[in-house]
């Protein structure tokens, strides 16, 4: 499978860690990112506020571009991004006037074909895939899928589902799609509350006291419902719950993983492919905790399993004695 | 069997000066009486005048002058419409019977015009009357008055059409549009090149340049038309543009190639279709429950296009059609009883139930009914029936396939 | 054509359109006295045979007026005549009768002011194309110029009456 | 011959300003086929019909036309003066030559040709008319009632004391419907069983009413005044006839987990079961679904896992083997009274509708819907009316209750009011406040819509005197946070935020209509709205009438509704039948379709467009009276006389009386030249 | 062709089948034939040639046919689309006849022809340019070797588009120049497969909405009607301009009429007697622009 990419602003700065995953991830998985010749900004998060045509446009003209360029999907990892195409595509398709008026400001074909594909809709499709490449995964390296023992919070954010119109390839109050994908690598998702609320978004800088407290009540949602890790799917949101951590002096802090980040562990990538070290919150202890977890539960089974065999024999043995 | 031989004979032994209609005659004498009286009337030999010469360029002056004079002239002419879209696969452009203007327009001698020359004498719609009520009285208004034609190269087999109508027209009541029309007409045929396998007019006591219904015929000769004239009318015509009329440049040679022209089509036409109209005549009478019908109406749709384009089917139905509370006009118009409505009684009855009913009907009335009431058949060979048929229903091949019958019963 | 009166037949459904015009003469709406109403149960009754016989019968345009959608007394009339007419204007359009000479028109018991406009506008519109001479000529003077034995041509007074000179039989108005 | 008689009124001035009434008299005693015609001032009045009388006696006339004011105005008064005088009402036509003439016209030669014009048309289409009589069908008096909630029961009651027979049919095993379910109704907050359990009894035990309870419509056929309706009564697997309803089976019964359907899933039921103490009748079913010897059974046991009821029984009632019966009820009218479901709004939803998860109803115990929380407060449910809150069975002090749950929401599929909320939710904070006084209740609402006796006072209370805290809002989510179940919204008149810890919610949600109301539909030939509500045939003047004659509307099986509506529209309906049982025939206008079957050719349009199903398929034989075709036929009970069939009809083979295509060629002839 | 040949023989050995109706050669290029013992099976024919609509043998009051027994119609797919008419129109039941579907990359103009010609952008039919079924659907058998679809040649359409540029008058002059021809023949009535009406509405004479004379004026009246009444229904076998002896392009307006009711119903003529026609079916929020 070929995908144009659009990495936008973040996935070469604030979130590298999430495009390295993001490839390594693809690379694994066949499929082939084609990152869009000369892409511009999509506009998020101030040209809806500013002007609609202007922030139709600025995201069409990548779509103009990647259509050019001969792609039927665009992949946007970034939520905004996602949101700020998938919206254009929407708008073009149903405002009257639009699909004329936007090739003429971008001064270039425009026939809205290409499909935009959020970072949860792709895995979520690919969830059988990962979970066949796990099997064929030489489980020793790790001692057990330490996976197993991941209890983590999809933490959706505002972007992906909303609004349904635009977005609509879950339920804007209730998605799931990350859970199936959370599942497909083995580890468990936890039911939980806030896994669509607002982590402050944008205002990180302007706003600084809303995002620590709006991002804090997800961290602790999450820990109170036994989330040992969140799952994030937008460098806006990992950063109020990543960066902003340790302006909350959490003890102890709460990792915040890519989804791609996990899917890569899932599916055995070193961790130093997937870019953990570019996070504020150390994520080397929970992989221990994990690892120990592991194999505690590894030595329980084997008891059980020699427990069981010991019956087994105590079995036979008085049968033979019978006789 | 004998009969076809002598046919034969007489037509290849056909040698110079001799008339399509003395072959015409020869080979039906075997037909008996009823046909012995058809063949005198058609083939007096009025031979009025000498042969003329009309060039191709004459013709286009005569027709431009015609139309000049407020003369209609009637001839073939290049369709003037936008044709099929489906039409068939290298089809030749169609042409039509038309009152002509000028030169351009003409298509003597090219394919068979669609429809035949019927509706300037029967149109498809003509009115009879208008009637306008004023009050207590009602007014009424005849039909117009014929005025003068001319039609110029039809083909015989359409032209000859017109003296075997004139019967029904005037057997138990003269109709006057029809003969007034008749009257105020002059028709010049055209030897006839024969169109294709679907022409059978030497099968019906005529031919490719047949005289019948004919004031005077034009032969296709180097340059233009050979002329004759064999009425009066056709003299009178001739003598009246003797302008356009020249003499032949080389008398002798010109009448041969003429004959020569008229020979080859009766070569060409002969072989299409041999029938012995007596047993044929006989079977059909004998035969009217017989099977063979059956096997002839399930193709048919029943359109009667047949009729429409066949130079001899003369049905109509009189129509009112009012114009308003107190007025409006009695109309004739076109007519076929191959349609389930034309016996339709009101009791909701229909003697011809079926297609294959109303297929007999087509063929007794024109091989049968029509012989037996004026001696002659309803019938000119042109093929039109065949060609026109959207469902391959081929006149040609049923009379071969009723006289084999006809053959086996006599046998 | 300055003192041309263009003649107009209007089809309309005893429910809403009638009713509503019967609403303009209570209100005294003063309107043009070119429509005559020929009354019907439901749009869904008007067939598209009665405008071709309007036409035929030296009508120069043609109103076709009902319940508004959603409106029918019969419930579903009304949809079906939209369906049926839509096709039908573009077919008049495809050969060459200008839908123009057809208003269509959703005409409620209550808008009475909407019946006068609707008859208004139409009047004037075809006053502006003119008679429909192309149409009522189709039987006599305009039958095909190449063909004297004019199945056609018919005895002056007769049909050319339906295509000219109007009033000049069946007693006629003035 | 025609021999018609023109008579122009002048109306007084009204016509006579602007028209020459007496050149129009002139005009049209010229036109062909008239026999007479005159002027008079007022030909409504009584000497103008002596008129019109006279002319048809003297003149011998075949038709009359009225030249004045609207057929809608007159054309009754005419068509009676006519009929005295001895010729068919329908030979006489109004040409309307006021309101489409001279109301509407200045110029007085113009009006005068119109009128003309006018007179001429419908001179035209009289010669034409074909006398008509009215058409006539035997009405079987009897009723069928579909849903035994109080709209039913009201309507059958209704038509019962009214005198006919009625047949009631009821889904489930009691009739009483959701009022059964009820503990106090708006506004009086007066005890619904209390009111609603002596009309059970008495529709039950009335000896009009023939009661088909556990049984369902499988067909119905026929028209008005004429339906054969098939009744399937489900296998109850108790002989109705020997029980006596003493219980003895109900305490036997193994399976005792079952969540009841009456409690709405708060309860729990037996098997075999009677659904509530009072149920109407007191006899029980037996659910199969979840009866241990039918699980055997199913599974393919040999010998049955139980039996213990049949044991019980003394009587001997319990037949096992029992199938789904049928019986053929004739009836002359139907009553639709099949009432309502409350939009279940967990997250699998039928196609349109979204669901709100995000309120956790069915994942978080204490969030309950309205109708759980009548039971709860209801004395005989499952906590015996104590207000404990399903979870832990604890006293809620705080309940928060959430309107519009559902309605008035488009983006999740509904954009309908339910109507009955805003008052029940008052209703329920009251209910509470008067058992926990201590308790405090929180509101979220859209708009308060208390119209009704009696209503917004009824709401006033709940807020002024029980002191329930209302928050213009909505909810977006709710959540459990440990005892806690945490409430988000925002108040939208203080533009803030809201959190509110409860320990209770109450959601109030969508009223929606009936699985399967469609089928039902379907086999009534009624329409039905996008959401499924039935529809009225005319949404202000025949609001429970459908467009089938002889089917009606009662109830929340329309739309939305509460009890005195119901029963309003139920009492509405039995009027309805109550008239058309006054007579022993059906008389109905005779301008209806007729199909001529000679030419008929069986295509069918005239049934793909017609609203009332009037079109039914005739066989045709052939002379050895073997079907050889079919044809359509028009029932003419049921037309109504639209005329869409006619023009859809490609050979014209089906007439419309009174507007015949010969009618409207000669009124457009006759517009010809004018 | 043995494929086709084969099928009929066993239909009529095993006497599932009185008749089959299929194509033959005939003097003439192909035509209709009617197969009655296997013997005669050999003679069917299937080529380029076989334009003709055979859904118009089933037309129940075509005694003539019904008379020879229970049939089998050789089917391409616009006489599979006419047959699913029928079937929705309630003219025939599906169990009275047996379907042999034969597949059909395109037919020529005319069954006129000594041999099939090869399809090629000039000789095929302008009505197979918008066919969309290679395969007829609604059949019992299938026979044939699949097909390509047919050389483009959008001349029905270009034509429709050069009419549509011209203004009403000129329209008008040019369907008046053509009809006048017309003479009510009616051909193009019996052609078609879906005009069955045993009394044509064109023959009810009370009243006589359609003047039976063929002046302009009746000539109009009849061919607007016959548009309407086959408008949704029309399939676009062409037959009705084939069987025209006059040569009127009837083609361009049952073909604009399909644009039409696909451009406002969004419908297109199948092969599935399941899918309502668009008139007699209607949606509360159909276009209505063109109402005041």
């Amino acid at each position: 499978m070929t995908l144009a990419y659009y990495p936008g602003c973040s996935m070469h700065g604030t979130s590298r860690e999430y495009d390295e995953s993001l490839r390594a991830v693809a690379a694994t998985l066949e499929i082939e990112l084609r990152e869009i010749d000369d892409w511009s900004c999509c506009g998020a998060s101030s040209a809806h506020i500013a002007d609609h045509l202007l922030a139709v446009a600025l995201p069409a003209r990548n779509l103009a571009l990647a259509e050019a360029q001969g792609a039927s999907e665009v992949l946007a990892p970034c939520a905004a991004c996602y949101n700020r195409l998938s919206g254009a595509a929407h708008a073009v398709a149903d405002e009257p006037g639009l699909a004329t008026k936007v090739p003429e400001v971008l001064g270039r074909p425009f026939t809205n074909s290409v499909q935009v594909t959020s970072i949860v809709e792709l895995l979520q499709g690919l969830a059988p895939a990962i979970e066949e490449r796990i099997g064929r995964l030489d489980r020793r390296r790790w001692r057990g899928n330490p996976l197993e023992q991941l209890n983590i919070a999809a933490y959706w954010g505002c972007l992906l589902v909303r609004p349904a119109a635009t977005t609509g390839f879950d339920d804007a109050e209730q998605p799931t799609g990350m859970d199936d994908v959370i599942r497909a690598c083995g580890a468990n998702p936890v039911k939980w509350n806030m896994a669509v609320e607002c982590c402050g978004g944008a205002f990180s800088v302007s706003r600084t006291s809303s995002v620590l407290r709006l991002s804090r009540a997800i961290i602790d949602d999450a820990r109170a419902s036994g989330a040992d890790a969140i799952l994030a799917a937008c460098p806006m949101c990992h950063g109020n719950l990543d960066f902003r951590q340790s302006a909350m002096n959490l003890d102890p802090p709460m990792p915040v993983l890519y989804i791609t980040q996990l899917v890569g562990l899932a599916l055995g990538l070193p961790p130093e492919r997937l870019g953990f070290a570019r996070h504020f919150v150390d994520t080397q202890p929970l992989f221990t905790q994990l690892a120990q977890k592991a194999d505690t539960a590894a030595a329980e089974a084997a008891e059980a399993a020699a427990a069981k065999a010991a019956k087994a024999a105590a079995k036979t043995a008085a049968k033979a004695g019978v006789s | 069997m004998s009969d076809t031989k002598k046919k034969k004979s007489a037509s290849s032994k056909a040698a110079t000066p001799v008339t399509d209609a003395a072959v015409a005659g020869t080979a039906s004498t075997a037909d008996g009486s009823v046909v012995a009286a058809q063949v005198a009337d058609a083939s007096e030999p009025l031979a009025l005048g000498e042969a003329r010469f009309l060039t191709s360029e004459a013709l286009g002056w005569l027709v431009e002058g015609l139309a000049a004079a407020g003369t209609p002239a009637v001839a073939p002419a290049w369709a003037g419409d936008a044709g099929r879209a489906a039409g068939g696969v290298g089809d030749a452009p169609e042409t039509e019977y038309r009152v002509v203007s000028g030169a351009a327009e003409l298509a003597l001698g090219e394919r068979l015009p669609r429809l035949s020359l019927k509706q300037f004498f029967l149109p498809p719609t003509e009115v009879l009357f208008s009637y306008k009520r004023n009050g207590a009285d009602i007014e009424l208004t005849p039909a117009q008055a014929a005025r003068d034609t001319v039609v110029l190269g039809a083909r015989p087999c359409d032209v000859a059409a017109l003296p075997i109508v004139d019967k029904v027209m005037n057997w138990d009541y003269a109709d006057e549009l029809w003969n007034a029309r008749r009257a105020a007409t002059t028709v010049f045929s055209l030897s006839c090149k024969v169109e294709d396998d679907s022409c059978f007019c030497s099968a019906v006591f005529l031919g490719p340049a047949a005289l019948k219904g004919s004031d005077g015929r034009l032969t296709p000769v180097d340059g233009g038309y050979l002329v004759e004239a064999f009425t009066d009318k056709g003299a009178a015509f001739v003598a009246a543009h003797a302008d356009a009329f020249a003499d032949l440049p080389d008398a002798s040679a010109n009448s041969a190639q003429a004959e020569q022209f008229r020979a080859a089509a009766r070569e060409r036409v002969a072989g299409n279709l041999q029938v012995d109209h007596g047993r044929l005549r006989d079977w059909l009478d004998h035969h009217f429950d017989d099977p063979f019908w059956a096997s002839l109406g399930p193709r048919c749709n029943g359109c009667g296009v047949c009729a429409s384009v066949c130079p001899t089917c003369h049905c109509f139905d009189i129509v009112d059609e009012p114009e308003s509370v107190g007025s409006g006009v009695r109309r004739r118009n076109w007519d076929t009883c191959q349609t389930c409505v034309f016996t339709l009684h009101a009791s909701g009855h229909n003697p011809r139930g079926d297609q294959n009913a109303r297929y007999r009907q087509r063929i007794e009335h024109k091989f049968l009914a029509y012989p037996l009431k004026f001696g002659d058949v309803l019938c000119t060979g042109c093929g039109r029936c065949s060609r026109a048929c959207p469902t391959g229903q081929d006149m040609a091949e049923i009379l071969t396939a009723i006289d084999a019958r006809a053959a086996e019963d006599a046998s | 054509m300055a003192d041309f009166e263009p003649r107009i037949t209007a089809f309309v459904c005893n429910w809403c359109t009638y009713t509503g015009a019967d609403l303009a003469g209570t209100s005294r709406l003063h309107m043009a006295s070119n429509v005559r109403i020929i009354r019907l149960p439901c749009t869904g009754r008007i067939d598209h045979m009665f405008i071709v016989k309007a036409f035929e019968r030296g009508a120069d345009g043609v109103i076709v007026s009902g319940c508004h959608p959603a409106d029918c007394h019969y419930t579903a009339g009304n949809y079906h005549a939209r369906r049926r007419f839509g096709v039908f204007r573009e077919l008049l359009s495809f050969l060459g009768i200008d839908p123009k000479r057809v208003t269509f028109s959703w005409v409620s018991a209550s808008e009475g002011g909407k019946w006068a406009d609707v008859v208004n506008s139409t009047v004037e519109r075809v006053r502006t194309m003119g008679p429909f001479d192309s149409y009522h000529g189709l039987v006599g003077a305009a039958s095909p110029a190449d063909d004297p034995f004019a199945s056609f041509e018919t005895p002056a007074g007769a049909t050319g009456d339906s295509a000219a000179a109007p009033a000049s039989h069946t007693g006629g108005a003035s | 011959m025609s021999r018609i008689g023109v008579f122009v009124c002048h109306c007084g001035e009204n016509i006579g300003r602007t028209v020459d009434c007496a050149a129009v008299a002139d005009a049209l005693r010229e036109h062909p086929g008239v026999a007479h015609a005159e002027d008079y001032k007022y030909m409504c009045s009584d000497p103008g019909q002596q008129l019109i009388k006279k002319a048809i006696a003297d003149d011998h006339l075949t038709g009359v036309v009225v030249c004045a004011c609207s057929p809608h105005m007159h054309e009754k008064t005419f068509r009676r003066a006519a009929e005295q005088a001895g010729i068919n009402p329908f030979l006489v036509e109004m040409a309307n030559v006021r309101e489409h003439c001279s109301w509407i016209h200045e110029d007085r030669e113009q009006a005068t040709a119109k009128a003309i014009d006018i007179g001429r048309t419908i001179v035209e289409k009289v010669k034409h008319n074909k006398p008509l009589e009215t058409i006539r069908i035997p009405v079987t008096k009897r009723a069928l009632v579909i849903g035994g909630g109080i709209a039913g029961i009201q309507a059958a009651l209704d038509i019962a004391d009214g005198g006919h027979d009625v047949v009631l049919i009821e889904k489930d095993a009691s009739i009483g419907g959701h009022m059964s379910q009820l503990s106090e109704t708006f506004p009086t907050l007066d005890c619904s069983q209390c009111i609603l359990t002596p009309r059970m009894v008495e529709a039950y035990q009335h000896p009009r009413i023939k009661l088909h309870t556990w049984s369902e419509v499988e067909k119905v056929d026929g028209y008005i005044g004429n339906f054969t309706v098939t009744i399937r009564k489900k296998a109850r697997s108790v002989n109705e006839d020997l029980c006596n309803g003493c219980g003895d089976c109900q305490a036997a019964c193994p399976s005792r987990k079952i969540a009841s359907e009456f409690d709405a899933g708060l309860g729990k039921r037996t098997a075999i079961y009677v659904p509530f103490p009072q149920a109407v009748p007191n006899i029980p079913v037996l659910d199969r679904e979840n009866c241990t010897l039918f699980k055997g059974r199913r599974k393919g046991l040999a010998k049955d896992a139980c039996g213990k009821c049949k044991e019980a029984c003394l009587k001997g009632a319990i037949d096992y083997d029992r199938d789904d019966a049928f019986v053929t009820e004739e009836v002359g009218a139907i009553v639709v009274a099949t009432g309502f479901q409350l939009y279940d709004i967990g997250r699998d939803q039928p196609e349109g509708l979204k669901g709100y998860g995000e309120y956790g109803y069915g994942e978080v115990p204490d969030v309950i819907d309205g109708m759980q929380f009548e039971r709860l407060a209801s004395a005989s449910g499952p906590t015996g009316g104590a207000m404990l809150r399903p979870s832990d069975g604890t006293e809620p002090k705080t309940v928060v209750f959430v309107a519009c749950v559902g309605s008035r929401d488009p983006e999740k599929g509904i954009s309908y009011c339910s109507k009955i909320c805003c008052m029940y939710t008052a209703k329920h904070t009251m209910l509470y406040k008067h058992k926990v006084h201590d308790g405090r209740t929180v509101v979220f609402y859209m708009d308060i819509r208390a119209a009704g006796k009696g209503y917004d006072e009824f709401s006033r209370r709940a807020i002024e005197e029980d002191g329930a805290e209302y928050i213009r809002g909505r909810v977006s989510r709710i959540f459990r946070d440990g005892e806690k179940v945490k409430v988000w919204g925002y108040d939208t008149l203080s533009n803030r935020q809201v959190e509110v810890e409860a320990d209770m919610v109450v959601l109030a949600t969508a009223v929606r209509p009936q699985p399967g109301i469609s089928e039902l539909a379907q086999k009534l030939s009624v329409s039905y709205d996008q959401d499924g509500f039935l529809n009225e045939a005319h949404p202000k003047l025949r609001p429970v009438e459908t467009n089938t004659a002889g089917v009606y509307l009662a109830g929340a099986c329309q739309a939305p509704r509460d009890i005195p509506e119901s029963v309003a529209m139920a009492s509405a309906t039995a009027a309805k039948v109550l008239g058309l049982f006054s007579a022993d025939e059906l008389e109905r206008d005779p301008s209806v379709a007729k199909v001529n079957e000679r030419t008929c050719i069986g295509c069918f349009n005239c049934e793909r467009v017609c609203p009332y199903g009037a079109i039914e398929h005739r066989d045709v034989c052939d002379v050895d009276g073997h079907v050889c075709g079919h044809v359509a036929y028009v029932n003419p009970g049921v037309c109504q006389g639209c005329g869409t069939c006619v023009a859809v009809c490609p050979s014209k083979s089906v007439e419309l009386a009174n507007f015949t295509d010969d009618q409207i060629y000669s009124e457009i002839n006759a517009l010809a030249g004018w | 062709m043995t494929e086709l040949q084969d099928t009929a023989r066993r239909l009529l050995d095993e006497g599932e089948v009185k008749v089959v109706i299929g194509w033959e050669e005939g003097r003439r290029g192909v035509r209709p034939v009617f197969v009655t013992s296997a013997a005669d099976c050999d003679r069917l024919v299937f080529d380029t040639r076989c334009v003709h609509n055979l859904a118009t043998f089933l037309n129940p009051r075509r005694s003539q046919v019904a008379s020879l027994g229970k049939a089998a119609l050789v089917v391409k797919g616009c006489d599979a689309k006419a047959v699913a008419g029928l079937l929705r129109e309630a003219q025939i039941e599906r169990d009275g006849v047996v379907l042999i579907g034969v597949r059909c990359g395109g037919v020529v103009g005319s069954p006129v022809a000594p041999d099939a010609p090869a399809l090629t952008a000039e000789t095929v039919a302008s009505r197979c340019f918008a066919c969309d079924v290679r395969e007829p659907g609604l059949v019992d058998v299938l026979v044939g070797d699949a097909q390509p679809e047919p050389p483009g040649s959008g001349t029905l359409d270009e034509r429709i588009a050069a009419l549509d540029a011209l203004g009403p008058d000129e329209r008008f002059a040019f369907w008046t120049n053509e009809l006048s021809r017309c003479t009510q023949c009616y051909a193009c009535r019996q052609a078609c497969p879906l005009c069955y009406c045993e009394r044509c509405i064109v023959e009810k004479t009370e009243p006589q909405w359609i003047e039976t004379s063929p002046h302009p004026r009746g000539n109009f009246a009849w061919h607007l009607t016959r548009a309407q009444h086959l408008a949704g229904r029309c399939v676009g076998c062409g037959e009705c301009e084939r069987a025209c002896p006059v040569g009127i392009p009837l083609a361009l307006i049952n073909r604009k009429l399909q644009q039409v009711v696909l451009e406002l119903y969004d419908y297109t003529v199948s092969d599935d007697p399941a899918v309502p026609a668009p008139i007699g079916a209607y949606a509360t929020d159909d276009t209505q622009d063109f109402i005041k």
